[in-house]
């Protein structure tokens, strides 16, 4: 088992879930962070005094699949959300130890 | 960056114009106090003028509430700098266009520019009871009103530039010149025996098809169709259309242009379509999709204040409701079905409404106007009269036409000088942060 | 969705009874222009008028500022549709009902069904400076608030549908025949000596009471006492009870039915009783739990406007300092202790601050009024009259007793036609998703 | 602790004696009804007076929607407790001091406390066609909104029960002496010619200059400077902007104090300036960095506003816009660069919009004020006459150096007897939850 | 140690608090996240128009505890969120390498 | 590569911010999270009735980095973030397996 950990423009979102639907990958949960990466930085005004903004909404996905999936997810992931320009975000993998479904108390792979 | 330096030059310019035409300005306005000056009507006024005033912001907020959160700020910027923009063209220019001294009735020739001769005396020619310039400011207030309802067409996408210059040309070449026709003393249209008690034509047909004209012209905002974009605040929304109810008593009942019967009627007709809009609007969608949506409700309220807007002196009481039970199914079917059908992106649907709508209610008016209710007015179809039924047909045809085409034709010259639409990447960053260099 | 459909039928129904009833109407109102019309009274009563309008939606943010996110959009919602359906309502039915010929003191005659014989020239009974239309219109604002007053008591839990039918029966089965016994010519409490300036009894006792029996009969909501209910946007409840305290004047001055010195005097008592209340609910809370709290504010000032609207042309400018100060301690006692004490669940206390802050007021009135004041009133107990405050009692009494009675009665009838309550599901999903496919 | 128990006893006490003072008032006020009342000039101010009220809710909104979230409900608390407190004293005190048989030229005499012998006939002094009351409730509308503005000044950092302290002694010290000496019979600054049509030495220079004090006696908010402390709602703001903007016909079109020609003039000339403001900020900000912002359309909207207040009975409408887009510009540089020259932190711009734009809009008094347009006036420099716009000077150094020097004063001795700011524990928490106990 | 991400339904917060507490557990953090599952789509309106939702409001709980905790705690999670339906959750279990506390600069499981 | 989780006090996100890219650290994402700790509840009203409030706004800052950062960026948190009171924060620190840079496709040490 693994966790993916995406961090995607947000208005990649909505296609982004759909391909992953026909992937069959169903679960996932999803956060609204801010990100401060490579972007070029904007300004923001406020009555003449000026602020640099360098966080940018950006919206973290969240995945946990069986191992195998891990690449046919990334491949989905890089065509659907790569535009080439920074900004795009990061795809960040971690081991995953164990998995409960609340609702029956299944572990495991069950669980997913 | 050059065009903003060239803009802001120009205020500029404007402004030490301004300031030499005061100094030498010798004899503003004199004070004949009171000649005839009926206070309980000028008061009356001036409330309602404060009323449709407060329509704009209201506006705004209902307008902002339906956008996504990253534009919200740039529709709140449109409507201000529509109060801004219009309220001064009207001094400088408008109300001269639309209401002065008419030349050969097409439009108002320029004796009142600056508002010279427009006084605290009552004019000789509109609501006599009342200073000049309450007059004026009510109708002022129409023509910002007006101007604002388009920038739902275009919200989420349009330059700010670009949209300044179309809003001021838009006022001066389409709205003083309608405004002319239909209530200028010696405008064509009116001259026809149409009825257009508080701008069903004037105001909602020739915004809401100018929004449409707008929404073709600028194309489709990005991922519209395949990404929802929602509403980010409707609690805004509301609030803004319960703003528009309230302001719209001032609109409606203002234009009795007295404190007097006609008002109290016009008033009570405007709350009953009103009603009646919201609750049809609620039940067309509770058949069609089994869902009453709090958005509907609110849009429901609009569709009603718009249809009887041209129709609020001449309908009763009971036509006011049919006309609510119309109006509503029909915009409910033009935002819902129509709009998809002819693939336009209408962004706040100011053509399903305004257009839609209006053109319901000046039709409306041409079958339920009864002159037992306003002996000023006319008789409709429905008390054996046809003719005004064919006026207001003439009336509608026109200002779609016109309207339609010549904001069309404005939009398309204003793009040989500057790019109508944001960049893409200013788009997806939203207009916000990208045009204001702020976030809501 | 059977019920819907049935409903939506009926709705068509009504729109095409409607229609033949416009077509066949031979003769609207005619248009006895200006006969005995008050310029400066109409125009005042019209902008009242839209100031009690505004009301609603005012109480609508109010309200939806209170309650979770989830549900926000379904109690602005409800507060649309009884814009809606009330108003309509007036037209064809409850304004007839109300204000009719009298008959045996308990109703009004159907004389004026879909607004037959109220037209633009004054009535003879009521306001007779004024436009009919316009008396009409400014109590039928107060027929739309008083109705979505309830709706805080039941909010977050109740059906859509029979919250249509509860209001659309409680309207014309309670309101109706209470606003005909203390406003019409000839009803019954008023004959008394009761005294009610602007709607102490009729709207805030009624209402309040009303509430009390909702909250009761539908029950708690779910985690009511476990998990904490909290405002999801207590600038929202601002913002209304600024909208409110705001339109209250059109409510309070707009009472006396012209623009007179008695109702310069009820303005200014209105706003020191307000001012008054929302000091002392925050003294009572500092003195309660070490923490004065922007909602006490607001709720003390909605308490104040509540306490002062009976009284408002009768009692003086110290009397009603007097009355904010005591209501608010009162109504704070009812929400924070009663409530638990009692158990039930009233949403947003519209029995506590309504029912209660209406009570107390009615209460005082019979102890503050001053014939010195308004010689069309009564002294009070301070003036040594002990008789009005027995007639204030008798009114209290009688409206709790009929309006609580009838509230539940109704409700348990049309709980036999379909469940006054959304499933548990829909209520931990949230109102807004469940019942109108929409998120705030 | 212990101090809010010392209050609220004092509440208590303040209870118990308005109490006795009520039983024992032996005579309110006799109602020699509509003797020489103007019932449209009536109507017409009362409508204003609500207007007025409006304007500090719609305050509140647009300060609370510039702070952060953890201070929003602070805000808005503040404002309501300003409309409490001021409300009362104005009833109690603050009326008789303001309006009052002149004492000596420098205030009013008791003979008005509790507002005895303030009735329903006209007074003989002010507004002579409308009920006492009637002026004495539109004038206190402006006392309200006074104190009101000065909060924006120490938003974010205040004790709250300094600031009760505070607002109510300034009131009465500050606000109702100056008030007497601009528009109190026999008040020195208006013997000296000086113009003032609706309040801006009165309400915007004395608010802004002691905003200015308290922003200087406080010192600066956490992280001021280093932080970036920006606003986290401006929908919000922009939404106060506009019932501002509404509000504000009622306080300049209501100070013509009846419903005529010079009524309609302020109207107009009111909205015209304000335009033009709104349009000048966005210029002078697009030239200064190339961002036109929503919040700078709304700040120009308000210094419009500001400016005009004084000049609005006095000046044409081509002097309202050179006034317009003169007062943005310069608010605009006191805001961006002026502040931070002098390192002061007022947090939400009081003395760089309504001192700068109050005192600016004072001195265009002097210059472009005209007898044609008000012969009650005089003439400006503009047209040959020094002496007023000296006047104005006078009338200007005089508030500010009275506002700030009592303000200050004030600030030092409250200081004394409890600390002005929260401890920086509370101001990190923010001041909603640290104080109220509340989130928004 | 361990950590535990914990997806549960908004309204099952309070009480899952309230029984940690009483585990004493005191220390966590709450996340408002958006979840797609096995739940059932529902349909939102906009002027006629048709969207599905398949993200719903969740919360996730995110607990750090030492490794013998884990059963204990996953049992008084099962006993308070399980409904039994689509949609209760999910609890993820991660290795974590080390703490550190902020306020003294303690680490591992004193950090706790 | 190792990720860490970094709670604090939400206004000391800018000064962090600043410390970090000073650090040549630029990329990391922000959550706002509810934290509960040893920090004392705070009381809330809401008519008279009182509600504990046990749950504190927070900033996590997640930051991905490499092996011999980590205690490089410990440093900087410590010297930032701690005024030596409860709810200072904490920071957790993670394991991490992959990365992949969507813009690019680079993986691993490169992504970042
Ligand atoms: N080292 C990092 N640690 C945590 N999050 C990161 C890191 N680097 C990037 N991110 C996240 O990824 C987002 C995209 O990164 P960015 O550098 O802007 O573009 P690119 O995808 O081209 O690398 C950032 O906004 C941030 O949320
Ligand atoms: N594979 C997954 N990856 C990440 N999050 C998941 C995954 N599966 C489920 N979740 C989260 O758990 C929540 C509950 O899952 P759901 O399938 O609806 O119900 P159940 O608890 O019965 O499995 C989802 O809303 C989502 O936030
Ligand atoms: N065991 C834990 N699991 C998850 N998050 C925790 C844990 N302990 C603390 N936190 C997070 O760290 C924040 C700070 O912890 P707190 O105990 O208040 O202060 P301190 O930093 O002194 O330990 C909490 O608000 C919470 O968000």
């Amino acid at each position: 088992m693994k966790k993916l950990e995406v961090i995607i423009r947000p208005n990649k979102l909505e296609e982004l879930k759909a391909a992953l639907t026909d992937l069959k990958v169903r679960g996932m949960t999803i956060y609204e962070v801010m990100g401060k990466g490579l972007q070029r930085e904007q300004k923001q005004y406020h009555r003449g005094h000026e602020h640099l903004v360098d966080l940018y909404p950006k919206v973290k996905v969240e995945l946990i699949c069986r191992d195998h999936w891990v690449e046919r997810i990334i491949e989905v992931i890089l065509r659907v959300c790569q535009t080439g320009q920074a900004g795009d975000g990061k795809i960040f993998i971690y081991p995953l130890e164990e998995i409960v479904r609340i609702s029956t108390g299944e572990r495991g792979d069950d669980a997913l | 960056m050059k065009l903003l330096k060239m803009w802001s030059q120009r205020l500029i310019l404007l402004l030490s114009t301004v300031f030499l035409f005061v100094i030498s300005n010798p004899q503003p306005v004199r004070a004949a106090e009171t000649a005839g000056i009926n206070v309980g009507d000028t008061g009356f006024i001036l409330v309602c003028a404060a009323l449709v005033l407060l329509m704009t912001p209201g506006l705004a907020l209902f307008y902002g509430g339906m956008v996504r959160k990253k534009n919200v700020l740039s529709v709140l910027m449109q409507c201000l700098m529509v109060m801004g923009l219009v309220s001064v063209q009207w001094v400088l220019l408008g109300y001269s266009l639309a209401f002065g001294p008419d030349i050969g009735h097409l439009i108002g020739g320029l004796e009142w520019l600056g508002f010279s001769g427009v006084g605290q005396e009552p004019s000789g020619t509109y609501a006599t009871t009342i200073p000049h310039m309450a007059f004026a400011a009510f109708q002022m207030m129409f023509a910002v009103i007006t101007a604002a309802l388009i920038t739902g067409a275009f919200a989420e996408r349009m330059r700010f530039s670009a949209f300044l210059a179309f809003i001021l040309l838009w006022t001066t070449l389409v709205y003083d010149p309608v405004a002319h026709w239909v209530w200028g003393e010696g405008g064509w249209l009116s001259g026809l025996g149409a009825l257009d008690f508080a701008g069903g034509t004037v105001i909602h047909i020739s915004s809401g098809i100018a929004g449409l004209a707008a929404a073709v012209v600028l194309g489709k905002r990005i991922g519209y169709g395949h990404n929802p974009i929602l509403p980010h605040n409707l609690p805004l929304t509301v609030l803004g259309a319960g703003l528009l109810w309230f302001g719209w008593f001032g609109f409606n009942a203002g234009s009795a242009l007295a404190a007097n019967g006609l008002a109290a009627h016009a008033f009570l007709v405007t709350n009953t379509c009103t009603a009646a809009a919201a609750l049809s609007w609620v039940a067309a969608e509770w058949l069609d999709h089994g869902k009453p949506t709090t958005l509907g409700a609110a849009s429901g309220a609009v569709a009603g204040l718009v249809a009887i807007t041209p129709a609020a002196g001449f309908v009763s009481p009971l036509a006011a409701i049919a006309i609510g039970l119309l109006v509503s199914p029909v915009c409910y079917l033009a935002v819902s079905r129509l709009k998809v059908k002819l693939g336009y992106d209408d962004s706040l649907d100011v053509f399903g409404i305004h257009g839609v709508g209006g053109t319901l209610g000046a039709i409306a008016t041409g079958v339920f106007a009864s002159m037992a209710i306003n002996p000023a007015g006319a008789d409709g179809m429905l008390f054996g009269n046809w003719h005004l039924l064919l006026a207001q047909l003439v009336a509608v045809a026109v200002t779609w036409v016109y309207s339609g085409g010549v904001t069309f034709l404005l939009l398309k010259v204003i793009e040989l000088f500057t790019s109508l639409r944001v960049s893409e990447e200013e788009e997806e960053m939203g207009l916000d942060m990208a045009l204001h260099g702020e976030q809501a």
